[in-house]
């Protein structure tokens, strides 16, 4: 009984093994291209000045000063409102809802919402807020849009690590007479503070990466502002940034900087959002 | 004696399943009354509708009249969290908060509004005192709860339970996730809290029921077969089907 | 002693009724998003004639006498999404395969990473590293007048939803009960065999889930699909320079005005009705696995 | 503080950036912004009031002027640019027309290597395409190879493709490109105020017929005609033009 | 009688920890030997390394010999799956495959390199009559094997098992998931399976392993406590805590 598979079965398990480390290898390869090609375009051009100053046409320079704040602001805004938002809903869904009905209905507008391509949002965000509100070309606008396109994602995540706090806490939290909300309040809500930490960052980072969204909503000027001015003006993020200078101004040594800028971003909420996972999972035993 | 409960025709439907049938059955205060019955039969049930619990389960509908105190508690306008204040429960699998201790204590009085440090201290020390638990636990109030062991989580939660004051305790197997020494030190206690409270609590050990209770009811399949003192149930049992389960034939 | 509620309103009823608009309001911006891009998107279509739009083979929306013909694009669209799910799907598969069943767990643990940082990759860095690498590549490979093309859109479409077809796909594969492995081997099977032959046919509608997603990307795209298909309103053709439904809007948006801005929402919204339909299939599909 | 936005031609991209540079540093109580989004975006949004200034690389057309003013900022030449690599240095507008058109479609026809002609052209909308196929007549027959959204973004094709041929502003021009003469003019300040180089256009402010301009506005505006604004725009390549 | 399995100072850790400890026992061809001790003994982790599925455990970690047919099994090099040809095995779960009833037949033969429509056809007949479930399933080959009842799923199992014409057969508490007609069912198709084949099984259920074995083992704690022919063990047993256990005393 040595090792006698037959020709035919030996040939299948060698294709199918050669396959899997063939695509499993390209992956890879294809990861660390981006990596390294990214890296060695852009070390060279990183200096302070390109992080901390603003493009400027009478100096000829260039800066992304801009953008990053840009990029923090309509973090910040977005996150603002969607957070209620989306716990709310969340909350509504697992603690409150009772008829089917409505939380089919709600659901099936959430995985609609998740499926909607972003430049749709950006046209729709265009209309809605920019003409309608009009809140014209501006950070704010684009910080709405964005709060419509994460509301899924929060959503899910919320809904996710609500679904598994235990029972018991509630029944036992009812069991000494409190209220429902009085019971999520202090007992549900700190137990899945990590999954809500975790949707906040998955969020993040989709909000960094947004473009097409922003393109209509929020425009694309360089303009150094503070948090409320910004807000009502018109500004680019760093990946709208990223596409004016590659794609619009042939600016390539400022576009590698950004992309290397968002290749480390990306890394570091994939990071730190496994991190609260893990630790949220060690929490619950 | 008193009755703290008087349950009049009561019927209840999980849906179209009937799981109670035509309950009369009055409790005594300051007594332990055991439920007992084979699995399946509605003793949770029961139980869970004595402070309305089962509210949280959208299918359940109910007739009949359950008295407590001389007050209708099936009514629709009735304030459960009022109801489950005074009617406490503890559950069969230990439930302790992820928090501190003392929190865990503390959650029912904060619910209810207390907010003074001292009045808290104090209630904290008193519940953990009459749950027994006190000088295993004193030094380290402020640490989870989670880290405690299973007996002592359990009454932990007994002790959760005291802190609001109630006047009944309802226990759903409090002691079947439990080894046999945590086991007889909740005994101990149920049989020690009998002086100021009324206890109700499920169980499916039949010498435990023996060993603390004063009257016992046996259900079967949602019908309450057999109502009285546990002597009496234990050894002369008048239906046959009782008889059948205590000697252990069916369950 | 038990004091019956009051008919005022107290603070749980308060919290109930704002989360139940929480709730309700997602439904809010679905509907306040699809009556927009109709409302938008219909006059146009009303204007140039429903069959004249969608099967039109011309798009000049700002000659002196503009054709509004929209059928490159959707074909465009088309070719693209089933390009990119032709290259991604086998190489996002294989690797989920591998991923979830052969890799030792060091090998896992190092990929896996990889993977979520592939997801995390902005768009427009795909474009713009297709714009530089593979647009300059295909022209020297084919021996091309210009490498802005259709292919070039597919491949950057394929790397695009290859991480997220490895992920849904690892997972519906992990969910495959294990008694069904342990089922296989005792009969003889090697673990190729098991994996290939009862895990994978038994993960095949989150697989489906998987593809379904990736054209959901692909279909959606925008961005890094501007950078290198080079945007000519061209019935589609492998070396030719394309345009996509969701670039046609992009590019020629901001610079429109009349009947030419009409004619984008209209093809927003045909857009829009294509990812709808996608999404029920989605929903079909999960579905089907739920009664599994 | 007062704010003037603009909106609209990105080829006028770099001279409404230098000026409104120079604007906010003069000023320090303005903010001053510019949204890049194209000539016919830019009229738009003036019409609708989404912003103070519009900003047009083409003249107004007759029923834009009804409801709104333009005034001439500066004049932009429209450069032909090829790949520094191409041999070609000079074409007719015949020439062009006919390249446009896709009646030429081989460098050798010009004067050039036997390689294809690769027509990189503006999105429809746009400024530049307007004016430069108005002026080679080409208009609506153009076969392009490939339609791009900026001025930035043909310098970049056309710099990577020696086959390659386009249109862009001389106020982008740099040397990633080669610019040809036309009729041997080449594209020069004098050449476009003196109009011997003949693919020129205008670059226009927009403003709503009769409507009163925000305080920024009138004074981004009288600061654009002043004499100190003249070397900036000089310095950003186009030729500028007195306030009418 | 022929030994099919020759067990000789048999060892497996997991780890560090040792869960067989020296085993030896030889094991009868066309008999039924019943595995039989408290939960945890070591029953399921025997029976799975005589067809190498602890294999799949990476902790696994054997000494000693096992003879399969005078084979030595616990060679590294050996053709695991020729071997689990041979040894065939049913789970305790019935495990069907998400595939129509017939391809979960034919998926034995097929994977051996079977083709042939004609004789595929045959042998999944001849399997379904074997396992005793061809009546209740021939007109419905093509449908999903999912949709089959717990028990029928089992035999279906025990077909797919057959189909590739194995020499043993291990069952894991094959009885266990299902209801007592289903059980009685495949007992007496265990009994039948006993001209052809040898079969080794794991049981919680005394009266299971008298009615069918012939031989009978009990393991304590890793340990081969006693091993013989299934009356003695059972009438007169020669070890206490073999006594003990299948009087009900411990387990
Ligand atoms: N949420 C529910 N929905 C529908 N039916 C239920 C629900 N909970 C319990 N039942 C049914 O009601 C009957 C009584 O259940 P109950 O939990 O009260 O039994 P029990 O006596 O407590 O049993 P055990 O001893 O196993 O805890 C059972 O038939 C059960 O299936
Ligand atoms: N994969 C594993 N890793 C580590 N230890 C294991 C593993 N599987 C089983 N064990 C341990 O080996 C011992 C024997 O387990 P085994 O499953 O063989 O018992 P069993 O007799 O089949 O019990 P049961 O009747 O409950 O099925 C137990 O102590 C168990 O904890
Ligand atoms: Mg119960
Ligand atoms: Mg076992
Ligand atoms: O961007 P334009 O100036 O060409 O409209």
């Amino acid at each position: 009984m040595q090792n006698n598979l037959p020709l035919r079965r030996k040939a299948y398990c060698g294709t199918m093994n050669f396959m899997m480390l063939l695509c499993t290898g390209i992956t890879v390869a294809l990861t660390f291209f981006l990596i390294i090609y990214i890296a060695v375009e852009s070390i060279p051009h990183f200096s302070v000045k390109i992080l901390t100053t603003k493009p400027s046409y009478l100096d000829d320079s260039i800066g992304v000063l801009p953008d990053i704040l840009n990029t923090i602001y309509i973090i910040i805004t977005t996150l603002v409102f969607v957070l209620p938002l989306g716990i709310g809903a969340a909350i509504y869904l697992t603690e409150y809802a009772k008829s089917k009905k409505l939380v089919g209905m709600i659901e099936y507008a959430i995985e609609s919402l998740a499926g909607i391509p972003s430049i749709i949002y950006g046209l729709t965000g265009m209309l809605i807020f920019c003409q309608f509100f009009s809140l014209k070309t501006s950070l704010l606008s684009g910080a709405l849009t964005l709060v419509i396109m994460n509301l899924p994602t929060i959503i899910r995540t919320v809904q996710e690590s609500l679904k598994t706090v235990p029972q018991g806490y509630r029944e036992g939290a009812f069991g000494l007479g409190a209220g429902k909300w009085h019971m999520i309040r202090t007992v549900v809500l700190p137990c899945c503070i990590d999954g809500i930490v975790t949707g906040c960052i998955l969020a993040t980072g989709r909000m960094i990466g947004e473009s097409a969204a922003l393109l209509f909503t929020a425009g694309f000027a360089h303009a150094l502002n503070g948090f409320f001015d910004a807000l009502t003006h018109s500004g680019a993020t760093l990946t709208v940034a990223l596409y004016v200078y590659a794609k619009e101004q042939g600016e390539f040594e400022v576009a590698f900087v950004i992309a290397a800028i968002l290749l480390v971003l990306s890394f570091i909420t994939n990071m730190s959002a496994s991190y609260v996972g893990r630790r949220f999972q060690k929490s619950k035993g | 004696m008193a009755k703290v409960f008087q349950v009049k025709d009561f019927n209840l439907y999980y849906g179209d399943h009937r799981a109670l049938i035509d309950i009369n059955m009055d409790i005594d205060e300051n007594a332990i009354t055991a439920l007992i019955g084979p699995s399946g039969c509605g003793k949770s049930t029961f139980i869970k509708t004595l402070n309305r619990m089962n509210d949280l389960i959208p299918s359940v509908r109910t007739t009949g009249s359950i008295l407590y105190r001389n007050e209708e508690i099936l009514d629709k306008n009735l304030d459960v969290t009022s109801l489950r204040r005074q009617v406490g429960m503890v559950f069969q699998k230990p439930n302790p908060f992820p928090m501190s201790i003392y929190d865990n204590i503390a959650y029912g009085p904060r619910t209810h509004g207390i907010k003074s440090k001292a009045k808290l201290d104090e209630i904290v020390e008193k519940s953990l005192i009459d749950a027994a638990i006190f000088d295993e636990v004193k030094d380290r109030l402020k640490t989870s709860a989670l880290g405690l062991s299973g007996g002592q989580q359990q009454r932990l939660c007994i002790a959760r339970a005291l802190a609001v004051k109630p006047d009944v305790l309802l226990m759903d197997e409090p002691t079947s996730a439990l080894d046999p020494i945590s086991t007889s030190k909740i005994e101990d206690l149920v049989l020690e809290l009998k002086q100021k409270y009324s206890i109700i609590i499920v169980t499916h050990n039949m010498q435990q029921a023996v060993r603390i209770s004063d009257t016992t009811a046996f259900f079967l399949l949602g019908d309450l077969i057999e109502y009285g003192k546990t002597d009496q149930i234990f050894n002369t049992p008048k239906d046959k089907r009782t008889e059948d389960y205590i000697s252990g034939r069916f369950g | 002693m038990l004091k019956k509620q009051g008919t005022g309103i107290n603070v749980e009823q308060i919290a109930h009724m704002v989360f139940l608009f929480l709730g309700i309001i997602n439904v809010g911006f679905v509907l306040v998003i699809c009556i927009y891009l109709v409302i938008a998107g219909l006059p146009a279509i009303k204007e140039i004639g429903l069959v004249d739009f969608l099967f039109g083979t011309k798009w000049a929306s700002t000659a002196a006498n503009p054709q509004f013909g929209i059928l490159p694009f959707i074909l465009t669209s088309i070719y693209g999404t089933a390009g990119a799910i032709i290259i991604g799907l086998p190489l996002g598969f294989f690797t989920a395969v591998y991923l979830a069943k052969f890799a030792p767990r060091p090998v896992y643990k190092f990929v896996s990473p990889l993977i979520d940082l592939l997801a995390g990759i902005p768009s427009v860095v795909y474009g713009f590293i297709g714009m530089l690498v593979l647009v300059p590549g295909i022209q020297v490979i084919f021996n091309l007048p210009d490498g802005s093309s259709l292919l070039a859109s597919i491949l950057v479409l394929a790397i695009m939803i290859l991480p997220s077809i490895i992920k849904v796909s690892i997972t519906a594969i992990q969910a495959v009960p294990e008694e069904y492995e342990l089922g296989s081997l005792a009969l003889g099977a090697t673990e190729i065999e098991t994996y290939y032959k009862v895990m994978v046919p038994a993960a095949k509608s989150g697989i489906a889930a998987a593809v379904v997603l990736g054209v959901g990307r692909a279909i959606g795209e925008a961005m890094a699909v501007m950078m290198v298909a080079g945007n000519a309103p061209n019935m589609p053709s492998l070396f030719e320079s394309v345009r996509f439904l969701t670039t046609a809007v992009a590019s020629e948006m901001s610079y429109s005005s009349g009947l030419q801005r009409d004619a984008l929402f209209s093809i927003a919204l045909v857009l829009f009705v294509f990812i709808m339909l996608i999404n029920a299939t989605l929903n079909l599909v999960l579905k089907h696995r739920g009664k599994n | 503080e007062m704010t003037v936005s603009t909106d609209g031609s990105t080829s006028m991209e770099k001279v409404i950036g230098s000026l409104g540079e120079a604007f906010s540093n003069k000023y320090d109580d303005v903010t001053f912004t510019y949204n890049p989004t194209g000539s016919g975006s830019g009229i738009t949004a003036a019409q609708e009031g989404r912003c103070d200034i519009g900003l047009s690389s083409r003249a107004l057309k007759a029923d834009e002027a009804k409801t709104l003013d333009g005034t001439t900022l500066a004049l932009d030449g429209i450069v032909v640019v090829v790949n520094p690599a191409n041999k070609v240095n000079d074409l007719s507008i015949d020439q062009i027309s006919k390249i446009f058109k896709g009646e030429v479609t081989s460098w050798k026809d010009v004067g050039g290597a036997d390689t294809p002609i690769v027509l990189i052209g503006r999105e429809a909308g746009s400024g530049t395409r307007d004016g430069f196929e108005t002026i080679t007549n080409t208009k609506d027959s153009c076969k392009y190879r490939q339609e791009l959204t900026s001025t930035g973004d043909v310098m970049t094709v056309v710099s990577k493709n020696e086959n390659a041929i386009g249109y862009i502003s001389l106020a982008s021009m740099n040397d990633k490109v080669k610019g040809v003469t036309v009729e041997g003019v080449a594209a020069t300040e004098p050449t476009i105020a003196d109009g011997t180089y003949k693919i020129q256009r205008p670059f226009v402010l927009v403003t709503k017929k009769g409507a009163q301009l925000s305080e920024g506005a009138q004074k981004f505006i009288d600061f654009a005609f002043s004499e100190e604004a003249k070397p900036i725009l000089i310095k950003a390549g186009v030729v500028p033009v007195a306030k009418k």
